[in-house]
């Protein structure tokens, strides 16, 4: 919205300059695409057995679930640059970042439909996601993701190992102390860790005028004497261009950094929201500037696509996610006993 | 009279109505406006107040508890939304150290009307860092007043009392018993619930249903659970009385003495964590006062000390069920009054 | 053997021990320089480690929890101090909702071998803020094991258990018994304490003195409080048993019933608040397991459910004394064995 | 120590541009000698019954014990341009805030004392003063002040009073994520708030380059939006024309400020401090600007005062003191029942 599309001669000069390949970038696009397939067939899913009333209790996934198709060039932008032994913990909206992580969509399906064969054999649910070969974490409570992601950081800095950290946050999130407290250990540390704001405009049905007294949160980490980046999150190359800096920065041993990227939830803050606080137009605008169709343009006119190379992609990435809610719904359900296993390790 | 059907309107229709009586009352916290608090406690509020008396805060719990703190002791009457009791821990602080003892240790100068209104409970598949009950870890901090109400009308009346009580006091309303249309609801049906304003006096339990062979004791959503499991009960014969405790702080020992004392046998029910909690606490009390009445050992129900599950077979494994409570008490009914387990 | 005076060197050699013998040992907390984290539970390491494993944070509890949640789940053992159990409020959300929570919430995935380490008590004029005990709360929430040292024995031993439990495991030290010079000591003057590394098992309770007529159940401070009680009665005639619990979670239910079944008698002494915490805990486990065995209600002597006074006079009358545990034992024992008032 | 001292020419001049007059500048003198003859006075009796050995529970005054001498500037400078109805919010190093906003001495050492005369009946004690009138409260808990004068200002702002709140924290407070959750919140609703920093470079035993990822806490605070003071902390005319500004943007509903006070403790964290976290030179360094010899020098150079009636005032003010001393001294301990009353009310 507020970043002009490139030129086709920009455009040429900025994949050059950010070293973008033909595989990388279809490679992001099939990602987005799975993603956004994800969080509709689970959508869809959800939405099963709560109607004619809508019973978040009722159906084959209970409980509050929170999407985030619309913010798919966020998780794109970033989750593909880090390896496995890099570290990432997300927040109360993980599902984008954990398969962009490359967390195996079954067993997060299998996980969000409370499945023996789940990520956390069903304890955990769909805000409770961990990975610990992938070393993917997150967390329900809004605000908890950054000293965890700094502790991560730590531990790394303090065997002088090579990986990073990666702290996913809402910007509602940000206006937490542990943002404030973060940024400050991060900076005297040196950690190295990178701190990535999803910046959707809302925090639950509270837009940001009402909860941010500025217009961004990266003004509040330049107080801090780190690099702050504000991108375009429905512009999965401008979000990867940041990253890439940042997280060579910190693989380096240089030091944190943030990056705000400003995005949009196209759904509700959860499923069965009925969204009174904002616009239907607003949402259309934000439609308009869609991440996947940019990319899938940008594609074209790159020459490295073209429609039914596209449209394959797309296929292709919702018979992976079918096969993924498939597995999940095949799954057993957990043996009630296994309810009181596992409070201590 | 206008009938209600669940707590969240009833809860907020009481602070309503204190609004209209007292400029000084304002709500505080997270989408308390277009949401209603999520839970309803605050709905319509903001339609009829306005963002200057309903606010929505950032979201950062130490900090708005802290202003209520400030701003209950500058005079206001702050009713402030902890949306979830699971977001507790963060402005714990706030709560515990400065709302809770800022009379006491100011020697009684500094007045603390303020009034926290949090969703309680599990059962809908919300999982472990939003399904938790922890009335108890507030029960045990000096300074608070606990209410747990289980039905409409003590929802209105509790909270018109927690209102107008110069004190810190803590409404949990269960999100089982709120009625609103996305969550199943285990309260009462149709409730008389007078419109205009009343009181429910802090610090009475009530006796639900009167029995002869047991006290089931309970708060919140498990009477209701008990009161459906006295009635399976009586069907086999078993007569239970239901005790529902209504407020933790201040507790009403002498009802659930003499139930205790009528029946001689006591099953305690909560849906927070079992130990360390709400269940001992009344054990203790009952045992003190009933002592050469009880015909077998105090037994309880709860969620067996562990998170709360996601996986709906694994979730109601751990929260107290009819079905347990019936095994329970047909257990505590044939336990001689020998020793037995906990 | 060496002796030792008071639990704080023993704590600090246990963890030097550990961070001796593991690399992934870290100290993390305010102070634990120079200061030795104020109550001396790591005295002597940032000397021995350097600052890059003893780090001083800054003041940001959540934050510095957070990172030990952060770095345990990356393979650190961190030992965290909590300076006062007081300000747990300033990082509890890190504590109960993820460092307790994340081994379950993972399926067992994520180990949390988290130590924390924190100074908890009153009886020296500290007040309202810094005087709580608050061991209760963490024992009410699942996920923590809860260890409360009575000796320094204990002290090294239970810490070297907890710094090699995968869980998380906090440790209470009671400042009078931390043997610093600036604080009153009321620990054993001197004591026989390997200097070698050994372990004390978790969930063991310790009869400390064996007594035919009573039993007083006691953890940290109150259990020297309840030997000295026991001594004095012991003029009197009154054989007193001294039960230490030494850790509240795991909870050693079977040496707590035998005694009870023993004496028939019970008087828990608790430093903590009285209501809805360690007291009804014990009491509900007692009744179940000694039903039959008890001849009069179990009694408790605890905080009266107040903030700590600061004058002397006023805190002397809320914390238990060696005086009121006599006159409260005398009552006991003096009590029918029918009902009495808690 | 960064600050130059101003010319007899530039005195006149700043005196005149912050309307100091005589009277003001003798009674910020006299402010700052009670302050320093309190605290003092604390000390010395404080140390009785713990000789030999320092014992924190023997003598007449028990528990910890934190005292601001070196710091009187910074209470001098803020609080007498306050009133009655204005709020203060202070910490656990509170009594030269106390007095600076004029809470009756007598009353302040017999609460110190645990006395039933005491501003709190003896329940309260040092870290936990109160005053209704003159709307003081403090908290023994680090960072716990700003949102507690943030709600302060939230009243009065809702009430529309022209009355201030003003939040205490030190340097190592600020770190705490409650001043950037207050920061926001101040902002966001344009409170009557003035938060200042006492920044006397350690936090207990920690050193600021240990804690602060930066030098100085006001850079964060520029980071939010609005106006952030740096100033001489031993200086109490520097500290007062920050302040000056800050609290009458404050009553005029032109929002809040934040102001940082660099400033130096003579004295350890707390009494019985072995202090081997610093240097014996750098305390010199520090008492050569001392905040009362420093404004006694300029009231000579205004002629406004020569060196007996200074040293009057300094007689007067150990006066005062000593009779708030005698009287805690000769006030009853309250009743140990009244323990068990005033939980609730
Ligand atoms: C400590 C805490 N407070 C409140 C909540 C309730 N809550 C869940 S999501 C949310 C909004 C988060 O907004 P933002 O950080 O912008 O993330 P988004 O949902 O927009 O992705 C809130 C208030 C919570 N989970 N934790
Ligand atoms: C939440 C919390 N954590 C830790 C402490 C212990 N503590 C008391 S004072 C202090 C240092 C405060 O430093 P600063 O804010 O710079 O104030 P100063 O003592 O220098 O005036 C600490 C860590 C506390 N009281 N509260
Ligand atoms: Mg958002
Ligand atoms: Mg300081």
């Amino acid at each position: 919205m507020w970043k002009p599309e490139p030129s086709d001669v920009d455009l040429r000069y900025l994949v050059e300059q950010d070293q973008l390949t033909e595989d990388g970038l279809l490679q992001a696009y099939r990602t987005m695409c799975t993603i956004r397939a994800f969080e509709e067939a689970i959508a869809e899913r959800y939405a099963v057995g709560k109607t004619p009333r809508f019973d978040m209790a009722s159906g084959p996934i209970r409980g509050e679930m929170h999407l985030a198709v619309g913010q798919e060039a966020v998780a794109v932008g970033v989750c593909p640059l880090l390896e496995a032994k890099d570290a990432v913990v997300s927040t109360h909206r993980p599902h984008h970042h954990a398969l962009a992580k490359g967390v195996d969509p079954g067993r997060l399906a299998a996980e969000i439909f409370g499945r023996q064969t789940g990520l956390c054999q069903g304890k955990g649910g769909h805000m409770h996601l961990f990975d610990r070969e992938l070393n993917f974490a997150c967390s329900g409570i809004v605000g908890a993701s950054f000293p965890q992601a700094a502790g991560a950081a730590f531990a790394f800095r303090h065997r002088g190992e090579p990986r990073v950290a990666v702290a996913f946050a809402g910007e509602g999130a940000a206006n937490h102390g542990t943002f404030a407290e973060t940024l400050n250990a991060a900076v005297l540390w040196q950690l190295p860790l990178v701190i990535v704001i999803e910046d959707n405009l809302y925090a639950d049905s509270t837009p940001k005028w009402a909860g941010l007294a500025q217009p961004h949160q990266f003004q509040r980490a330049l107080g801090y004497n780190l690099p702050a980046y504000l991108v375009d999150g429905m512009d999965v190359m401008d979000v990867r261009r940041a990253a890439r800096r940042a997280i060579e920065q910190a693989r380096q041993g240089r030091g944190p950094s943030v990056i705000e990227a400003v995005c949009y939830r196209y759904r509700g803050h959860f499923e069965g929201d009925a969204e009174e606080y904002r616009t239907r137009e607003e949402l259309e605008r934000w439609r308009a500037l869609d991440p996947i169709s940019r990319l899938g343009g940008r594609l074209r006119r790159l020459g490295w696509a073209d429609g039914d190379r596209l449209a394959r992609i797309e296929a292709e990435a919702r018979d992976v996610v079918a096969a993924a809610v498939a597995f999940a719904e095949r799954s057993p359900l957990p043996d009630p006993g296994e309810a009181l296993t596992g409070v201590f390790g | 009279m206008r009938k209600l059907r669940g707590i969240a309107a009833a809860i907020a229709e009481a602070v309503d109505q204190e609004m209209a009586a007292d400029p000084a009352v304002v709500v505080l916290g997270e989408d308390v406006t277009y949401w209603g608090a999520v839970f309803g406690f605050s709905m319509g509020l903001m339609q009829r107040y306005g963002r200057e008396r309903v606010v929505d805060t950032p979201i950062t719990e130490q900090t708005f508890m802290g202003m209520a703190v400030g701003a209950a002791a500058a005079g206001l009457r702050p009713v402030v939304s902890l949306m979830f009791v699971d977001f507790l821990g963060a402005g714990f602080d706030q709560m515990f150290n400065h709302m809770a003892k800022n009379h006491y240790m100011s020697g009684g100068q500094v007045a603390m009307p303020v009034t926290v209104l949090t969703a309680v409970g599990g059962g809908y598949g919300d999982a472990a860092q939003h399904s938790q009950v922890l009335y108890g870890l507030f029960a045990h901090l000096p300074g608070f007043k606990v209410v747990v109400p289980a039905t409409a009308y003590d929802a209105k009346g509790l909270t018109t009392s927690a209102l107008r009580d110069p004190n810190p006091v803590l409404v949990f309303g269960h999100k089982l018993l709120t009625g609103l249309p996305f969550l199943p609801f285990e309260g009462l049906e149709e409730e008389e619930v007078p419109e205009s304003p009343y009181t429910v006096e802090l610090g009475r339990a009530a006796v639900r249903r009167e029995g002869r062979d047991l006290t089931l004791i309970a708060a919140g959503l498990m009477v209701h659970r008990c009161l459906r499991a006295a009635d399976r009960l009586a069907g086999e014969g078993i007569s239970a009385e239901v005790v529902d405790v209504r407020t933790l702080v201040p507790l009403d020992v002498e009802t659930l003495v003499a139930s205790a004392r009528r029946t001689g046998r006591v099953l305690i029910v909560d849906e927070d964590y079992q130990s360390y909690g709400m269940s001992g606490e009344l054990a203790f009390r009952i045992q003190a006062g009933a002592f050469g009445a009880l015909q077998a050992p105090i037994r309880r129900l709860a969620v067996p000390d562990v998170p709360i599950p996601f996986s709906e077979p694994l979730e109601r494994a751990v929260i107290p069920s009819v079905d347990r409570i019936c095994e329970e008490a047909r257990a505590l009914l044939g336990a001689a009054a020998a020793a037995s387990s906990p």
